[in-house]
């Protein structure tokens, strides 16, 4: 019972992880129809500000508080760069920005090795991050998973309260709904399609400040976990939200189960046969905007 | 001419071409001239060698240092005069965590270049990819990680730890410490594979159980589950041959988790001072490692070694035992060549047999036979300060035994 | 196309609808064979999703036949392979390849794997024919995307012609066409529907009052009034949905008044 | 309304210059054919004399690993640059291939009733897997090589092609493949060999791999294959299907309505295109003498796509150019600075890409000033180029 309990608590957990980075995707990708494979990268971003934020401030507490609000910006201006130097020339063949941010993706991978070394670097946790809450029976649930749990839903919460009640909300889903009846109705949509841009890639930064918690902080952290992102936003369905975080927690929980009943390497293949099973049943993910398909 | 015609002919030329190649050129039996192998050239008063480590990629990571600290070897053994009178030229390739480009690249050094040896490869795969190619060529790999064992290629020098001067003596330290069951922890490669199973049979017949055995893919980072099994089996250690980035992903899930080093150690195999820096002392603190070397191994040599080492790359910049390895690799070849009193492969190794070198990890000993070094055996801590600290040694150097011959409980291995 | 009977499309009690939304609600009309019908109605009332609905493109209940065919259910190949044609709102011909390829490939569906395999030798006899007929004979080898306007909605027309399609859906089919070439349209659907059942939405009135043989008026997803041009306009009815919507009907009360 | 009407300005912006679909073959007529008889002659003599004469035995055996790729990308041609598709899983399909070859070599090697180096070291199996039998019949495993690859390919696109799962939702799709076929070898090591993969591949249907003269022999049965296989694209293109299939690119719903199944069109480019990998692959293994994971996963996949995007993807010889142009820089820019090479295949990607959709073959085309192939370069011709008007569903 335990252990069943203690998977459940994993698979929501590796939900949240998949939500946190596939949100920003939900939005340059679920909504821009940008299918940026340098997001990774942004979360790499994320995660090497809060290394670097640590080198001068020496609380690790204060130093996540810190590093959130700071990756974000700059995750989200290095969004903001590649919209404006690259993507925008791209908007009307949204293949092609997969390979191009490929292309930075390996640009950029190959800068952080440059300035920050091949290796891993570390980060301190704080200590309350590193413990965990005792549940009767034996169960534990890890605090650094509580906060991420948090975090991803905060995130979620305030990027639908933004999309739904601020003017710049109403003017992205304009902008996403009809770009060219939203420019004749005089929103500047190319300013409206950079700060979808920064927000999503900010999300990006956001989930690299989390992740230091969890995994390794290098590199190459962001290409692992691109993919399956991705899979979450095809699978949720594409622009809106709510289909993303009922897949990412969905995904998670199979991964969890899988994982247990068989193994790591199985389990991964059995999420994938579930997806091209679910696509086969609802081609346009979960929940559809009434559209014949993306392509 | 009609198209239909046209493709006719083309068809017909490619057939033919096809064919020609097959009948003509084509040999059944191994010509001898082909097969004899490329001769190295030393007609300067340069010799060259060929490094051979993934300078990007995954596996960058790790191999970088690798190339460093042969660098420094290089630039040591130039500055006291070159091997036999000639500098040492380093031809450097980088393997790009890609095994065919191994394979590519060290054809390139041996074929192209000429090197009179090769330094480098880390993984498994990438010594699997090249080992053809340098038995093919009759050219000289020296090999400087601890491996699976299993092997023992004639054109390759093994300077890291085979099996027994690894996991056999970690299994070794957990028994005399009173672990009675042990939980697999690997990602899913040859190595770590290997090892576990040598764990089992290990375990088998030293009255341990082995509770549970879990694998994840390379370059995993999500070890919720893992964790979770390996908690509720209560294990009295884990034994730890992850790679990589899924080591601090694993140990940011284990100290989570609630399990500490004093209730329940981790055994790790591919942890050195490097990573430990990739972790966090915060969450490494007080695990054991099982290596040949540790930047605080006493000593001279070692001492020197490590001056050197932060001299050149910086003083935060640690050593480790692939990087001692790699470094001790060159002067043992040094040696061999001035033992054979030349550069050719088959001259050198025959000198190889007993030649020893006083290592940064202390005093090592080439065995011809097996073309394996016999170093001691040094369990370690991780401390506060990143550095691991022995708590064990082998006391002598332990022989090399890449088959575990000598140990009949693993007769059923190989 | 000769040699077979003119089929009529007979519509029984469609409804469409989207996430609560009926976009078409309980409609039925009968088109006779060799009509020429045009259905209007202010934007929103379903006419585009009632011929996406006929041709498969939009899940429907009801009955729709072509002929003694029941539409509804089937792919969206086979109901075009049943012969009904449709164009869309702005052009959607292969703009990357020539005329010829254009009509060629409309005029191949049935083709085997075998011919598809080999390469196209000349120009075949119908492809040639509806090259006479929407004229762009001369224009054959021109890259499709290079034509004017109207005559890309003329190789649309020429398309389903190839295609043998006996029931052609043409939605908007002059939207932004000169009046010469609304005319040399307006003539090409009096040839076509010879021996063809012709449906075309489309606002424009002066163009309706001057080629349509019969209307229906949609609104709301359901038929207001139908019947001939001169029956619908006298509807009070239709006056009143047109002059309340002056906005949505764009130019229609105008035309419909005058 | 419907997701198939394009959008306004898209088809607003329609092109005056001379692009091209396939090229209408009753213009170029016996000259173009005389010309591709000139070229194939051309590509010929290059290929069997002057490369062999002018490399040495690692540069030829380079050559012919670069072949094998360019092999890949020309069925990427196919796939994409002719149907829309982006595969980013042709590593599935040139694995699926290379391995089929591997294990009957590695067969051949044991001898009969012998067993692969490797298992008894890392699967400790007494016995040959039952799926590894019938890899010891070359007749098995040589047609194997290709209908393995093109019967997975056929499995995957009949289920996603059908359900209409294209444009991006492919592209991730066909990464995830790559992703998890890499997962499944690794994991099954004792009959795969793990991340290590086939290696130390000795024989080749009887002639040592080991002696430069049958290294040799290997290149020129691949140059002979790679032409092969031109011609066979050329027939491709330029047929019927040929024009069908762009216009499934440039309007999968239209042509619906046409009366096609665009599944079955597109399917047919997607097995073609794997079929192709497979092949590659499986002449992959003795040119280089190993097969592994590392050559099937994301990157991999996603670097054949490169050398297609770089020589122009809807061109025939685009992607075989741009193929082995970026191979042989990747091997010529890693041995002189191994750092940088990285900076530049990134950047070479989002310049190509982002300001050359065309690819080099454009560069070619526009100098000429005629058409010699589809140029997808334009504004719109990208099916997802119609999403704006799709989305106004959403209010």
């Amino acid at each position: 019972m335990t252990v069943l309990f203690g998977q459940l608590f994993t698979g929501i957990s590796i939900g949240a992880v998949l939500l946190l980075i596939a949100l920003g995707l939900a939005l340059t990708f679920g909504q821009m129809n940008v299918i940026n494979m340098a997001h990774g990268e942004f979360i790499m971003a994320g995660a090497y500000t809060t290394y670097v934020l640590q080198q001068s401030i020496t609380g690790a507490g204060l130093s996540l508080v810190v590093a959130l609000p700071v990756a974000f910006v700059v995750a989200g201006t290095m969004g903001v760069l590649l919209e404006v130097l690259l993507i925008r020339r791209l908007y009307a063949r949204p293949l092609d920005t997969l390979l191009v941010t490929w292309g930075v993706s390996l640009m950029l991978q190959q800068l952080a090795r440059d300035v920050f070394g091949s290796p891993n670097v570390q980060t301190r946790a704080p200590d309350l991050l590193t413990g965990n809450v005792a549940l009767p029976g034996g169960l534990t649930i890890a605090n650094n998973r509580l906060f991420i749990l948090a975090l991803a839903l905060a995130a979620v919460a305030a990027l639908t309260l933004a999309l739904r009640l601020t003017p710049l909300g109403r003017r992205i889903r304009a902008v996403v709904q009809n770009r060219d009846l939203a420019a004749v109705s005089g929103i500047p949509t190319a300013r409206v399609d950079r700060t979808t841009f920064f927000l999503g890639s900010g999300l990006a930064g956001l989930a690299g400040v989390a992740l230091t918690l969890l995994g390794p902080i290098g590199p190459t952290m962001g290409t692992n976990l691109i993919i399956d992102a991705f899979l979450v936003v095809v699978v949720g369905g594409i622009g809106q939200l709510k289909g993303s975080v009922i897949v990412a927690f969905a995904l998670g929980v199979l991964q969890a189960t899988g994982e247990y009943l068989t193994t790591l390497s199985v389990a991964k293949v059995i999420v994938f046969v579930a997806i091209v099973a679910f696509l086969q049943w609802r081609p346009q993910g979960l929940f559809t905007l009434r559209t014949r398909s993306l392509a | 001419m009609s198209l239909l015609w046209s493709r006719r002919i083309l068809a017909g030329a490619v057939t033919l071409v096809a064919a020609a190649a097959l009948t003509a050129c084509g040999s059944k039996t191994s010509d001898e001239s082909g097969a004899a192998g490329v001769t190295a050239d030393v007609s300067g008063d340069t010799v060259k060698v060929g490094l051979l480590n993934s300078l990007s990629g995954t596996m960058a990571i790790s191999e970088v240092t690798v190339r460093d600290s042969i660098m420094l070897a290089v630039e040591e053994i130039n500055a006291a005069g070159g091997v036999l009178g000639k500098k040492i030229q380093p031809v450097g390739e980088d393997g790009a965590s890609d095994w065919p480009t191994f394979a590519e690249k060290a054809e390139k050094l041996i074929s192209e270049d000429r090197v009179a040896a090769v330094f480098g490869c880390w993984t498994s795969a990438s010594r699997k990819a090249v080992k053809p190619v340098f038995e093919k060529n009759k050219a000289l790999l020296f090999y400087p990680v601890q491996y699976e064992g299993l092997e023992q290629s004639p054109y390759i020098f093994y300077t890291g730890a085979t099996t027994n001067q690894q996991i056999v003596p970690g299994l070794d330290y957990l028994k005399a410490e009173g672990a009675k069951s042990v939980y697999l922890v690997g990602s899913d490669y040859v190595f770590p594979r290997t090892a576990n199973k040598i764990i089992k049979a290990y375990a088998a017949a030293n009255g341990m159980t082995v509770l549970g055995e879990d694998y994840a893919p390379l370059g995993s980072t999500e070890f919720g589950t893992i964790v979770n099994k390996v908690k509720s089996s209560g294990a009295d250690a884990v034994f730890n041959t992850l790679n990589g980035d899924s080591n601090v992903a694993f140990f940011k899930e284990y100290k989570s988790a609630g399990l500490t080093a004093a209730a329940m150690p981790v055994v790790s195999v591919s942890i050195a001072e490097e990573e430990v820096k990739g972790i966090g002392t915060q969450y490494l603190e007080g695990q054991l490692t099982a290596w040949n070397y540790y930047q605080t191994t006493p000593g001279a040599a070692n001492t020197k070694f490590v001056a050197a080492y932060k001299a050149k790359y910086g003083a935060d910049k640690p050593t480790s035992d692939p990087m001692e390895a790699a470094y001790v690799s060159v002067y043992l070849w040094k040696a061999m060549v001035e033992k054979a009193g030349a550069f050719d492969v088959e001259k050198v190794r025959t000198a190889s047999d007993g030649i020893t070198f006083d290592a940064p990890e202390g005093l090592v000993t080439v065995d011809g036979k097996t073309q394996h070094i016999a170093k001691t055996a040094r369990i370690g801590k991780v401390g506060a300060d990143g550095l691991i600290t022995e708590v064990w040694n082998s006391g002598k150097p332990v022989a090399p035994d890449p088959y575990l011959k000598t140990y009949p409980w693993a007769s059923g291995l190989s | 196309m000769s040699g077979e009977l003119l089929d009529g499309l007979s519509v029984r009690d469609v409804r469409v609808s989207f996430d609560g939304f009926t976009a078409v609600d309980g409609v039925s009309l009968e088109v006779p064979a060799g009509d020429i019908r045009f259905l209007i109605g202010p934007n929103g009332a379903g006419k585009t999703t009632l011929v996406d609905a006929i041709t498969g493109l939009v899940r429907a209940t009801g009955s729709v036949r072509f002929g003694d065919q029941e539409l509804l259910g089937r792919p969206v190949h086979r109901i075009s392979r049943l012969g009904i044609g449709r164009t869309f709102q702005t052009s959607t011909i292969f703009e990357e390849l020539s005329v010829v390829q254009n009509l060629d490939i409309a005029a191949g569906a049935r083709r085997g794997w075998v011919t598809l395999a080999r390469r196209r030798r000349g120009i075949p006899d119908e492809v040639a024919a509806a090259l006479e007929t929407i004229g762009l004979t001369g224009r054959a080898d021109q890259l499709a995307g290079t034509l004017a306007h109207g005559q890309k909605q003329w190789l649309e027309i020429g398309m389903l012609l190839v295609q043998d399609a006996r029931l052609l859906l043409l939605d908007e089919p002059v939207a932004g066409m000169s009046h010469e070439e609304r005319d040399a349209t307006g003539a090409l659907l009096e040839t076509v529907s010879r021996d063809r059942t012709v449906v075309v939405i489309e606002h424009d009135m002066d163009f309706l009052r001057r080629f349509a043989r019969s209307v229906t008026v949609l609104h709301a997803g359901r038929v207001l009034s139908e019947g001939t041009v001169a029956q619908v306009q006298a509807d009070p009815r239709v006056q009143e949905v047109y002059l309340g919507h002056p906005v949505a009907a764009g130019s229609a009360p105008s035309g419909l008044e005058a | 309304m419907t997701a198939v009407t394009p959008a306004p300005l898209s088809t607003a912006t329609a092109p005056a210059a001379a692009s091209a679909g396939a090229a209408p073959p009753s213009r170029s007529g016996g000259r173009s054919r005389l010309r591709t008889m000139a070229g194939f002659a051309f590509g010929a003599a290059l290929l069997f004399a002057v490369a062999p004469l002018l490399l040495s035995d690692f540069r030829l055996a380079l050559l012919a690993k670069y072949l094998c790729v360019a092999m890949v990308a020309v069925g990427i041609g196919i796939a994409w640059g002719r149907g829309g598709m982006l595969t980013l899983g042709q590593g599935v399909f040139f694995g699926l291939g290379g391995y089929a070859m591997a294990m009957h070599l590695k067969l051949a090697d044991a001898g009969p009733g012998g067993m692969p180096d490797f298992m008894q070291l890392y699967g400790q199996l007494d016995e040959l897997p039952l799926w590894w039998r019938p890899f010891a019949s070359p007749w098995f495993a040589l047609p194997a090589t290709v209908l393995l690859p093109m019967a997975v390919a056929f499995g995957l696109g009949s289920l996603v092609f059908r359900r209409r799962v294209r444009g991006a939702y492919f592209a991730i799709l066909s990464q995830a493949l790559a992703a998890a076929m890499v997962i499944l070898l690794i994991g099954q090591q004792g009959t795969t060999g793990g991340t290590n993969g086939l290696t130390d591949i000795k024989g080749f249907f009887g002639y040592d791999l080991d002696d430069p003269v049958n290294q040799r022999m290997v290149y020129f049965i691949i140059a002979g294959v790679l032409l092969a296989l031109l011609a066979l694209t050329r027939q491709l293109i330029q047929s019927r299907y040929g024009e069908l299939l762009v216009a499934v690119r440039d309007g999968e719903e239209r042509v619906r309505f046409l009366g096609y199944d665009p599944a079955s069109v597109k399917l047919v480019a997607y097995v073609v295109a794997a079929g192709m990998a497979g092949l590659a692959g499986a002449l992959f293994v003795p040119a280089v003498g190993i097969i592994s994971p590392a050559l099937i996963g994301i990157v991999p996949s996603i670097e054949f796509v490169i050398g297609v995007a770089v020589g122009g993807r809807a061109t025939l010889l685009g992607p075989v150019l741009g193929a082995v142009a970026v191979a042989w820089a990747r091997t010529a820019l890693s041995e002189r600075f191994p750092g940088t090479w990285t900076y530049l295949q990134g950047l070479l990607f989002v310049v190509v890409v982002a300001f050359l959709p065309g690819g080099l073959a454009s560069l070619w085309a526009l100098a000429r000033r005629r058409d010699v192939g589809a140029q997808p370069a334009r504004r719109g011709w990208s099916p997802l180029g119609r999403r704006r008007v799709e989305r106004t569903e959403a209010a």
